[in-house]
């Protein structure tokens, strides 16, 4: 199921990647879009509020709060209400949400929120890293991170069904990489409308706030149930593991583009090194990888589209066989010294037959850029590592040492 | 019973919840006093007091946590509120 | 895959005009990615803007470092940036300015082409705005891109008379070119 | 009339909450759909698996309840689903005046068209009677007590009514659970005016406050007659209508029913304390003509 760039490339504008999201969403057909402005987001919101002043969004509210907080809180009421809500934030803003992340995933509201990620402050910082999304994985929202502009565009579309799937109903986070995927303008294929009639059907949940039939929402769980509360929760995301597959699976049949569901594999097969990644880091890796491969490097690329669910079974089919795995994180977890993606793959290995080393990779803090030789001087490393084993586990990637 | 999705509850459920047991003292109506006015069934924090057809009302004894608020605003001293034999 | 970098100051539009160099030329049939050199930059800092144009899907995220073509707005900015950074041997600088190439003591081999965008722009549009002219010239200084196609990606952006007046300067621009 | 508020809640005897819920649902009726936040109320009414609501009803967080009304309200309407539903977001001083100042001030500014009804028993009554920005002078709560060298809470109590009205909204009133035919009348006149309403009611907390179950009315009912809470309504941000107080009691008749102004009659110096909240009933008359 790869990607027919020709076929595509008649139905392609070049656009900026925050507007081929703006456009996704009201393709999706959105009741009510609630959202505060922040830096690297604000363009997509723009665009939405465009969309609405020239009345191209028809049957939805825009509210216009005044905060992230409330942002995602008036979707608790509106989703709970039976409409289809979308936000979208970043950084601070998804920090300042943390609370009600958690509310809308416990309320099971199939909530969907572009995530464009940034670094967190202190110190301020608004370029690309994902430390924000990251910092919220074990909030009970499904996160799927993206590769290029079409990716999120079509990913949105996705997550509305995946949300919004009566065996799943949690809320989704797609994530797409500040500036870098945010601000680019690149050739995409804007969703078409009638086809995602057909992918996406209407949001009619089993239960809504409706006086005619008056359900209570929000009820307190004491002990005698908080634990069942929260397995519900799990097993939905073990469901999603499939839904996510699936509805990859059948966007492909619409619309004829497929990126992976869980994951994506590009030169796995007889691998040595396997390079995992998440965002629009995969797109020059790839590059980097043609280049070694041409030189003879067995060298492949694990693109870990669904970091929750996290994919451990898909994971653990694709390095079963390799040499080394190199976990590549823009985010740390300080004090552990690691990054989310290095941390929960040596976790998926362990206990079991795989005997691979995995070293980490700390990498694009705050925008730092990565360009090609960064990659090739990490499998580099790698290499070493099939030589001679590891001599460190994990560690920040082109550290200035002269600042320090 | 198995939980809905995000443990939805059904509409005036906490009937099966008893709260008479919380009682001390308890309120009896003394219907020669009465004038029907209907304050008590406005006021009762618990919704316990009752109509009945005569026009009068009666205390709804599975409910009433005995607070007393009914007695005490009773514009006849139509309500006595006595200890609960236990 | 060819690389362009566009330096100029910050409300000069040279990120306007590396995203209407990736619309042309897609339209040219080829596949392009435009994006700015991020920052907090407020009107008349430097900037930097890059478009990258291939015959394939463009899958690179860094930034350009190695430059095929670079694109000057403002002659000034030589004191401040180092616009000649990384350039290609076999590549072009062009520079806004009213001087000849020689004029620029660049460390560079790559070659250095001049034109007065800014005189144009005052004729023509009537303001000193030189982002769209200096697209013209470097669809002629480059044969990279069909000035037809940056006219068309100009006009679709700035609709009516203010496109009209850009695309007389910048087929201006690029005839000064083809004629050098 | 069967209450839209089912018995069966875990409030307690006596609890000022549960009939400010009953007074405003039998002015809603059933088309209406309430959130609320964090709190007692919420607490007592909606144990899982078990609701006291006959009416939808929503709790999501203690500081984000008129976010939710918002929501709510856009949702009903991009649907076409708005018919005559009324949505009224409850909630006590603390989510009210203080953790959800944020989300109500937004709320109004936009102009939903919801109605808040703000429980006022002046103290964090579910997590143990703290203070809150609605906690009159010289009351001890648990957080600004009474000690050897403090007489209770030194602040005023925050004007909220005056922030909602200087949002625009519409409608506007102060009321009581001490007066419910009072209450039950302005929360009607808010649900049925267009826009961001607000009903503020005082509501005697017999826990925090320390007087006995049955009082709850009698103590709501002397804080208006002492002039310390007048009822009012404002259109458009001008008072239009006063309940006139003929005869104003003294400020210590409402002050020795509670325990939380016990010390201001134990402790040498209290009568200073009791002469300045006299001196604010004292305004109160004035200021709001209650005479």
């Amino acid at each position: 199921m790869q990607r027919d760039f020709e076929k595509d490339k008649k139905n392609m504008v070049v656009v900026e990647g925050s507007y081929a999201v703006a456009s996704a969403v009201k393709s999706c057909r959105p009741n009510v879009i609630s959202a505060y402005p922040i830096t690297p987001q604000t363009h997509i919101v723009e665009d939405l509020s465009q969309f609405m002043a020239d009345g191209a969004i028809p049957n939805c509210e825009y509210i216009n709060v005044e905060s992230e907080f409330s942002a995602l809180s008036a979707l608790v009421g509106s989703s709970a209400a039976g409409a289809r809500s979308y936000s979208a934030t970043t950084s601070q803003g998804l920090e300042l949400m943390h609370e009600v992340l958690f509310n809308v995933s416990g309320m099971r509201l199939p909530v969907v929120m572009t995530v464009v990620n940034r670094a967190v402050s202190a110190p301020i910082n608004i370029w690309n890293d994902h430390q924000d999304s990251i910092s919220q994985r074990d909030t009970g929202w499904i996160q799927l991170y993206a590769e290029d502009t079409q990716e999120i565009s079509d990913m949105t579309a996705q997550a509305f069904k995946i949300a919004e799937d009566p065996e799943i109903l949690l809320p989704v986070m797609t994530c797409m990489d500040g500036f870098i995927l945010s601000h680019v303008y690149e050739p995409v294929v804007l969703l078409e409308d009638d086809i995602v009639a057909e992918y996406l059907p209407p949001f009619e949940p089993e239960f809504k706030l409706d006086p005619k039939n008056p359900k209570t929402f929000g009820a307190f769980a004491d002990p005698n149930s908080y634990t069942e509360f929260r397995y519900l929760q799990q097993q939905a995301m073990d469901k999603a593991l499939k839904k996510i597959e699936d509805a990859a699976a059948e966007f492909y049949d619409l619309f004829g583009r497929h990126y992976g569901g869980l994951i994506d594999t590009y030169e796995t097969d007889d691998a040595d090194i396997i390079l995992m990644a998440m965002g629009s880091i995969v797109g020059t890796i790839k590059d980097a990888i043609d280049k070694l491969r041409a030189k003879g490097v067995k060298v492949g690329l694990l693109k870990v589209r669904s970091f929750r669910p996290f994919p451990v079974e898909a994971i653990r089919n694709v390095v079963k066989d390799a040499k080394v795995v190199v976990a590549l994180d823009k985010n740390i977890s300080i004090g552990l010294n690691e990054g989310a993606l290095f941390t929960e793959t040596k976790a998926s290995l362990y206990n079991t037959k795989i005997d691979v080393p995995v070293i980490g990779f700390m990498i694009g803090h705050g925008g730092r850029d990565i360009p090609t030789g960064t990659i090739e001087n990490i499998i580099d490393e790698a290499k070493k590592v099939i030589d001679s084993g590891i001599t460190v586990e994990s560690q920040f990637t082109d550290l200035k040492e002269e600042l320090l | 019973m198995t939980i809905p999705l995000g443990g939805v509850c059904a509409p005036g459920s906490t009937l099966v919840n008893k709260t008479g047991g919380w009682r001390t003292f308890k309120p009896v109506f003394d219907y020669d006093k009465c004038i029907k006015c209907k304050l008590c069934e406005l006021l009762c924090p618990d919704m316990s007091v009752d109509p009945r057809d005569d026009g009068f009302f009666e205390f709804n004894y599975d409910f009433c946590k005995g607070c007393g608020i009914c007695a005490n605003e009773c514009p006849k001293d139509a309500i006595e509120m006595v200890l609960e034999e236990k | 895959m060819k690389e362009i970098r566009i330096h100029g100051r910050g409300g000069q539009g040279s990120v306007t005009a590396a995203e209407l160099l990736a619309v042309a030329a897609f339209a040219d049939g080829k596949f392009s990615q435009a994006f700015p050199a991020f920052g907090v930059e407020r009107r008349g800092a430097p900037v930097q803007a890059f478009t990258r144009i291939s015959e394939d899907p463009i899958r690179l995220r860094a930034q350009v470092y190695e430059p095929d073509y670079v694109i000057v707005q403002d002659p000034t900015l030589l004191e401040v940036v180092s616009i000649a950074s990384g350039a290609k041997d076999d590549g072009l600088i062009l520079i806004n300015s009213d001087f000849d190439p020689e004029h620029f003591d660049l460390d560079t081999n790559a070659k250095i082409m001049t034109v007065n965008a800014t005189k144009i722009a005052l004729d023509i549009i009537g303001r000193p705005i030189v982002n769209t002219v200096l697209l013209g010239a470097f669809a002629g200084a480059s044969g990279l891109i069909d000035p037809a196609s940056i006219k068309e990606a100009v006009m679709e952006r700035f609709p009516g008379k203010v496109g009209e007046k850009n695309a007389e300067a910048i087929q201006k621009a690029y005839d000064m070119m083809m004629e050098a | 009339m069967k209450s839209l508020l089912a018995p069966g809640h875990r409030g307690c005897a006596g609890c000022c909450d549960a009939m400010a819920a009953k007074f405003t649902l039998m002015a809603a009726g059933e088309d209406c759909i309430v959130v609320s936040p964090t709190g007692c109320l919420e607490v007592m009414t909606t144990p899982y698996p078990e609701s006291s609501w006959g009416v939808p009803f929503i709790h999501s967080l203690f500081e984000n309840n008129a976010a939710v009304a918002s929501g709510i309200e856009a949702a009903l309407k991009s649907k076409g689903e708005m018919g005559n539903t009324k949505i009224i977001a409850m909630g006590g001083d603390g989510a009210t005046l203080d953790i959800g100042m944020r989300s109500v001030s937004g709320a109004f500014e936009r102009g939903h068209d919801f109605t808040f009804v703000c429980i006022d028993n002046e103290a964090y009554m579910n997590t143990g009677v703290q203070r809150s920005a609605a906690t009159p002078f010289a009351a001890s709560t648990t957080t600004s007590p009474s000690g050897k060298v403090s007489f209770g809470n030194i602040r005023p109590k925050k004007n909220m009514p005056a922030i909602i009205a200087a949002h625009g909204s519409p409608y506007v009133a102060t009321t009581s659970i001490g007066y419910p035919k009072d209450m039950i009348r302005k929360v009607k006149t808010a649900v049925d005016v267009e826009g961001p309403t607000y009903v503020h009611a005082h509501s005697p907390c017999t826990t925090g406050w320390g007087f006995d179950t049955s009082k709850t009315v009698e103590v709501a009912k002397m804080a208006v007659e002492t002039c310390l809470w007048p009822l009012y309504e404002m259109e458009d941000g001008e008072i239009t209508k006063v309940k006139k107080i003929k005869n104003p009691k003294p400020v210590e008749d409402y002050l020795k029913m509670q325990r939380r102004f016990k010390h201001l009659f134990t402790k040498e110096g209290g009568d200073e304390f009791i002469k300045q909240i006299q001196a604010l009933a004292d305004e109160n008359i004035v200021k709001f003509g209650l005479q």
